[in-house]
């Protein structure tokens, strides 16, 4: 048995520990903490080199590169954690160009003290979602931050994938008469991520619907490969999100909201805490735009998936020099959707 | 959601809209105030507007806890924070508002001081007994809603012997602020829809006073925009009828008598101030409480020898008149100009409860559509 | 801040004046410290984690009611002016 | 004026607040943040799309892709900060498989009350380094963290390349007899940002190396296409890097300590602060592995680039089943260099 | 570097080596304990064994102000840190010794402790003055040479009249150890290389008690490499010579007096201990110092009322047996499998002048290799 | 911890009982507060932040020249015992 052996090989040794400032010094700490951490459960070739880098053979064509830091507290959240979001999160924005996810990569922001049994489940719980995706994490790196300057563990992951020929999907792409998807419910990561927050004090069996989108994306751009926008209304949920594309396509969007799909949950915890769900944070949910005569086609393919079996069209885009994004209520009567204002629920991804 | 839901009926909505149409007079226009931020978020968030004849319009009253408070108090806040050090609770729109020399509690908290958003009350008690060594003030304010907590956060405290807990007290009294607002000159409000859940406590009595005295109508109404329609309709035929009441819409929680239970409990923790200055009404008498002798441990304003300086608006807010019904949000200069939720000038841009946020996130469009 | 919300009492805890309200699906523990007698099955009406207040449901419907009358009564109103 | 131009367009008013929460809440004041500060200092057409992900067209071939978390404090120091050293890092990953560097993305971790004119000061540092390296950072995130979460600003860079045919690269593939280079002098980033610590009292002119050495390794590639191994010494210094090559190679590696470059500065601050300059952190510079036959050509090409003129051979590769870094002190004893045990530099980079 | 690079000179390494052969009598064994940590140090990092005969050995002493803590000190720190949450400040190495229950002041940083390392005492009052509602407790360790700036600091903190300033003394004394070892019985051991530093304050007379009683030659030496080749050197002739005496090598800082002016402030500070436990060496008599009561206010012990528990070494730690030159490094059946200094189980794996640390970090090849 | 070092005195503080010392092109302030009569131009031996010592350029040559010797020395005698 080798020293490092003695000291990492026994699972239970290392996980009764803790992160130490070492474990990011760079030397023999760091080296087995990857070796006996990272590598064993993100387990796959590219890791395995154990370079700086990974490196593999691509095709010619487009390619697409997307970031995210993942910062959620809790990092347990019913449904999901920080390591399966930030593989799920990443993924998505890939697949939100139309896109095949190729490879991630995974940085790790450690905070002095935080429990490496927490961080091996976290990295379990990576390796599992990329696993099921079938997106392997090929980088990463690890630092460590002295107790007080971090908050347990931020995840920053990085993802490329490969356009199909023909699909061309932004957010500056919407035009009016186009219809506005959703590919199901609304709020429920937002609303059992604050389930668990110490500070507010409600039950609910909501989960987070974290989940990678891109076997849907496949089968939506195979069937409607002039799909115009994709996006993942994430931060900021729904509100945020078709603001953001209405500004860049400087079109306005006018939705149905008897049309959007929310769960009696996400409802009842709204209110008891006084907030919308437009607003709420999704972590599997994807916002689709297309024209008109492709709506019904895409909204078929949408339903044959079970990622989107509530998929419904919520309204569609319209000409509007001032790019609002308006609602007509359940009530009758006509509101904004105006970009979040304030920050009643940080932290939510 | 039971009595939720039902409030919000599109069916039902429709039915009073076609009554409201049919009731008001075409040749006469209806103001009505509705008092309570309560009553104006709804009005935007369901589109009120648009199931509403032309001739009523809606003024939006003073009911806005967040947006009463001067800045005087909020620079008192930032005291407590910043240079007692103290673990400072407060309910979370408070944060945003703008306080003197452009400062916020939550800008105070992004530079380390100790600021928190709490639910409840009790999360403060809770925050006290896990900080002993930590003075924890817990910043109230509200009308008669908040203030029953409140009072009965101060009796656990006692009973419990909290050494480090004290409360702000920054309590104000609906009735006093109607009284002021209906004794000012120049409202130009026909009818007025009276608080819910304040009522829930005091009841329907003390607005009696008021509908004899100035002989305008009152109808106390729920926070649904079934409730507020409703209201207007009551408020409406009053008018036509030329009556002038204090009637009840919201008869599913408020009573003539409130809740006594409550009340008693808030007589014994509070007395009235002789008066409180309020953003855009000023100095009100016997409009706001504080806390008693018998409490003084636990009065932050005692424990910190808190003294409130006067201090001005931002220039050119005109939350001041917007809160006595005088203009109306788009009136003021700043309004989506300099003065956004995202940063606001003026308190009524914070609160979701307070006009010029409620017009700017809901109603925008109301106004580039004009 | 106002916010306030009829949520259904579940169960009580006496000695801690307490009670789990259920607002469809949700629970929350609140304080019942400002009403007397609530029992499970009761509404009340929850503000910043206190009950404020019972809801009634009888008065409830009979607001429906009301409203539901006004709109039939503008319905009819129009039909007999129509009809006029 | 917009609104929002009311508020950020002015730089003054911007640069004179702090991160707020509301900055990562994903409405309208995170996206103006991205707008105003972000797009504005990194200014190029992929970023501007305004997506959240990049599109770009690759040739088939091998390509690379590598990460890195930055926690270095302090955030400024002489010769560079974190956001050039981001850029820099990562660019260097990339370059040590051989590869040209195409694409970065950035992933910023905020603390609230973070001043944003030091966020400006870094992302405009940031953009200086991209530009000047020609490489372009074309999609991001931002998150923020409440005070006393985080540490200012934690930055992770991700960056994808492309490998020249014939190229390969890895640490794996030292070979005993191989010849082992330096590029230049070691220890000047980790001393010049030691010198910066406000626990730390000593006063001296060296500056951080931090740079981006993917034109040096073009050259070097082009002179001997058939380097076994490149790899900068960044976080432990020579003495981890090496330690790192020769377990991943299964070789021994022995060092002559008088070949070793190092600055005065670096010699003098190290014996004040007891540390050992083979373990301190250098960011501009490189390792290189070479068959003994093409060492000298390696050689001359990197003393013929501005970036290595100091470059040398410190040592080379031995059959050695312990796989141990030794080396030949100057006085004329013999000692291992271990992995750096204990962390008296956390945050370095 | 002047005075440094000058003494670490090849060319003169090579004649002193050449010199050291000559005179080393290959018929019999040479064996020299170095005493201090700092020896210890510049013989591995240089490779100084590479350039001494076989028959001249180097025995490791316990010199190392880390390594002779013992564990129950540690426990002190970490109670003062964790129950009385106090900022403790030490010099770097303390942090990482394993203390009871496989704990650490790193651990207990790591869990939230406040702990903080630093390069001089001063830093500990800068840290002091800059925190005055807190505790600040300066974890004093080391020989002769520490003692004096923690002296200084005392003065310093009594005179600015520092409130929250206390020191932790374990403050330890050479001649009592030496004379310790001396008087143990089994010392396989011809030669004394004294220490350096210390004696820059203390003066090579105390020495002269050591060569006088137990005729072993003590050459005091300085701490690069060539001044323990010299010093080993000094003593070869001593033994071949039959003279027992202290000789100083390091006469470019060393006198017979040290420094008086040290020695004073020293003095007025600080009074002996009657006993003081050694890890390693056991309880050994006036051989620590405690402060003086007219400074009993900034003395943590008093302040806080520190009880010490003898607490037993780790399971198959030979750290004992190496601190007293009875084994070597490699003789512990754990060094470089249980323990190495990623995860040291004895505190001689822990400093850098701790003869397993060294050993493992410069030296493992040797071992490897034969 | 018994790292110690020697630096040039460059400037002297005698209010704060501080000098700036120079090793090499580093500089530092320390405490001269154990020594007496530190000028600038002198070495002092630099321990935990404290001028411990002075330190003797003449005796250093001394150290020196000594050890030159000794090799010399250990010369000779080998060529003296080659020439044997
Ligand atoms: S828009 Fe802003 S500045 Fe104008 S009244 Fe409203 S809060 Fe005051
Ligand atoms: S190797 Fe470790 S356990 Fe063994 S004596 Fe040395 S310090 Fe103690
Ligand atoms: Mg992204
Ligand atoms: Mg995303
Ligand atoms: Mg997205
Ligand atoms: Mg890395
Ligand atoms: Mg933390
Ligand atoms: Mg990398
Ligand atoms: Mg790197
Ligand atoms: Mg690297
Ligand atoms: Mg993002
Ligand atoms: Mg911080």
């Amino acid at each position: 048995m080798s020293v490092i052996e003695a000291r990492f090989g026994a699972r239970d040794a290392k996980l009764s520990g803790a992160v130490e400032m070492i474990h990011g010094a760079g030397g023999r700490a760091t080296a087995e903490l990857i070796r006996t951490l990272f590598r064993r459960h993100l387990d796959n070739p590219l890791l395995a080199q154990g370079n700086d880098q990974a490196a593999f053979a691509v095709e010619a064509g487009r390619m697409v590169m997307t970031t995210d830091a993942h910062v959620i507290a809790p990092l347990f959240f019913p449904g999901g954690d920080i390591g399966s979001l930030a593989v799920h999160g990443t993924i998505n924005d890939v697949a939100m160009a139309g896109a095949r996810p190729l490879y991630l990569s995974a940085a790790f922001v450690l905070e002095e003290g935080f429990p490496l049994a927490d961080l091996d489940r976290i990295v379990a719980s990576m390796a599992a979602a990329s696993r099921a995706a079938g997106v392997p994490i090929v980088t990463g790196d690890t630092k460590v931050v002295e107790k007080g300057k971090g908050d347990g563990v931020f995840i920053t992951t990085t993802g490329i994938g490969v356009v199909p020929e023909g699909v061309e999907i932004s957010g500056d792409r919407a035009r009016p008469g186009d219809v506005v998807l959703l590919s199901g419910s609304i709020g429920d990561h937002g609303i059992a991520v604050l389930s668990k927050r110490e500070n507010l004090t409600f039950e609910t069996e909501i989960l987070s619907d974290s989940a990678a989108l891109h076997t849907l994306v496949a089968e939506m751009v195979a069937a409607v490969p002039g799909i115009r926008v994709l996006r993942d209304p994430t931060r900021g949920g729904l509100g945020a999100t078709l603001n953001e594309i209405a500004q860049q396509s400087r079109v306005g969007i006018r939705l149905e909201e008897a049309a959007i799909p929310i769960k009696p949950d996400v409802s009842a915890a709204c209110e008891l805490l006084g907030l919308d769900p437009l607003y709420i944070a999704n972590e599997g949910k994807l916002i689709a735009i297309a024209p008109p005569d492709k709506a019904q086609l895409l909204l078929a393919a949408m339903r044959a998936h079970p990622l989107a079996r509530d998929a419904a069209i919520i309204g569609e885009a319209t000409q509007d020099p001032h790019a609002f994004v308006q609602m007509r209520t359940r009530f009758g009567g006509n509101r904004m959707v105006d970009w979040l204002a304030g920050d009643p629920l940080p932290r939510i991804c | 959601m039971k009595f939720v839901d039902e409030f919000r009926d599109q069916a039902l909505a429709m039915g009073l809209a076609a009554a409201i149409a049919r009731e008001a007079v075409p040749a006469r226009r209806y103001s009505i105030m509705e008092f309570c931020g309560g009553h104006t978020h709804a009005i935007f968030r369901y589109g009120v507007h648009d199931l509403m004849p032309e001739n009523v319009g809606f003024v939006h009253g003073p009911g806005c806890p967040v947006c009463v408070l001067p800045i005087g108090r909020i620079d008192n806040a930032l005291e407590l924070a910043e240079e007692h050090g103290v673990i400072l609770c407060s309910y979370g729109d408070m944060l945003r508002v703008p306080a003197s020399k452009r400062r916020s509690l939550l800008k105070a908290k992004a530079e380390g001081a100790d600021v928190r958003m709490v639910y409840s009350v009790d999360d403060a008690l809770r925050i006290a007994r896990g900080n002993p060594s930590r003075e924890v003030v817990f910043f109230a304010i509200g009308f008669e809603t908040t203030t029953p907590p409140t009072a009965v956060a101060l009796r656990t405290a006692k009973a419990e012997g909290l050494k480090n807990f004290s409360v702000f007290c920054n309590h104000v009294l609906t009735p006093a602020a109607l009284n002021h607002l209906l004794t000012a000159a120049g409202l130009d409000v026909d009818a007025f829809i009276g608080p819910s859940h304040v009522s829930s406590v005091i009841g329907s009595r003390p607005y009696e006073y008021f509908t004899e005295t100035f002989h305008r109508p009152v109808v106390i109404a729920g926070f649904e925009p079934l409730d507020v329609m409703q209201a207007a309709l009551m408020a409406i035929r009053q008018l036509n009828e030329g009556r002038a009441e204090v009637e009840n819409q919201y008869i599913r929680v408020v009573t003539r008598d409130g809740n006594r239970k409550a009340r008693t409990i808030v007589d014994e923790v509070f007395e009235r101030r002789e008066g409180f200055e309020w953003r855009g009404l000023g100095a009100v008498p016997d409009s706001a409480l504080r806390i008693r002798d018998s409490y003084a441990a636990f009065d932050a304003e005692k424990r910190f020898s808190i003294v409130t300086r006067s201090a001005p608006d931002a220039k050119s807010c005109e939350c001041a008149e917007i809160l006595r019904g005088a203009k109306k949000p788009v009136d003021c200069k700043l309004f989506g100009k300099g003065c956004t939720p995202d940063s606001p000038v003026g308190s009524c841009m914070v609160s979701s409860e307070g006009a010029c946020a409620a017009y700017w996130t809901y109603g925008r469009f109301r106004q580039e559509a004009a | 801040m106002c916010l306030a919300i009829p949520a259904e009492i579940v169960s009580v805890n006496e000695a801690a004046d307490t009670a789990i309200v259920a607002l469809g699906p949700v629970r929350k523990e609140i304080s019942i410290a400002l009403i007397e007698n609530a029992k499970p099955g009761e509404f009340v009406l929850v503000h910043v984690g206190y009950a404020l207040h019972k809801v009634s449901p009888d008065e409830a419907a009979r607001t429906l009611a009301m409203m539901r009358e006004a709109g039939l009564d503008a319905e009819f109103a129009e039909f007999g002016e129509a009809a006029r």
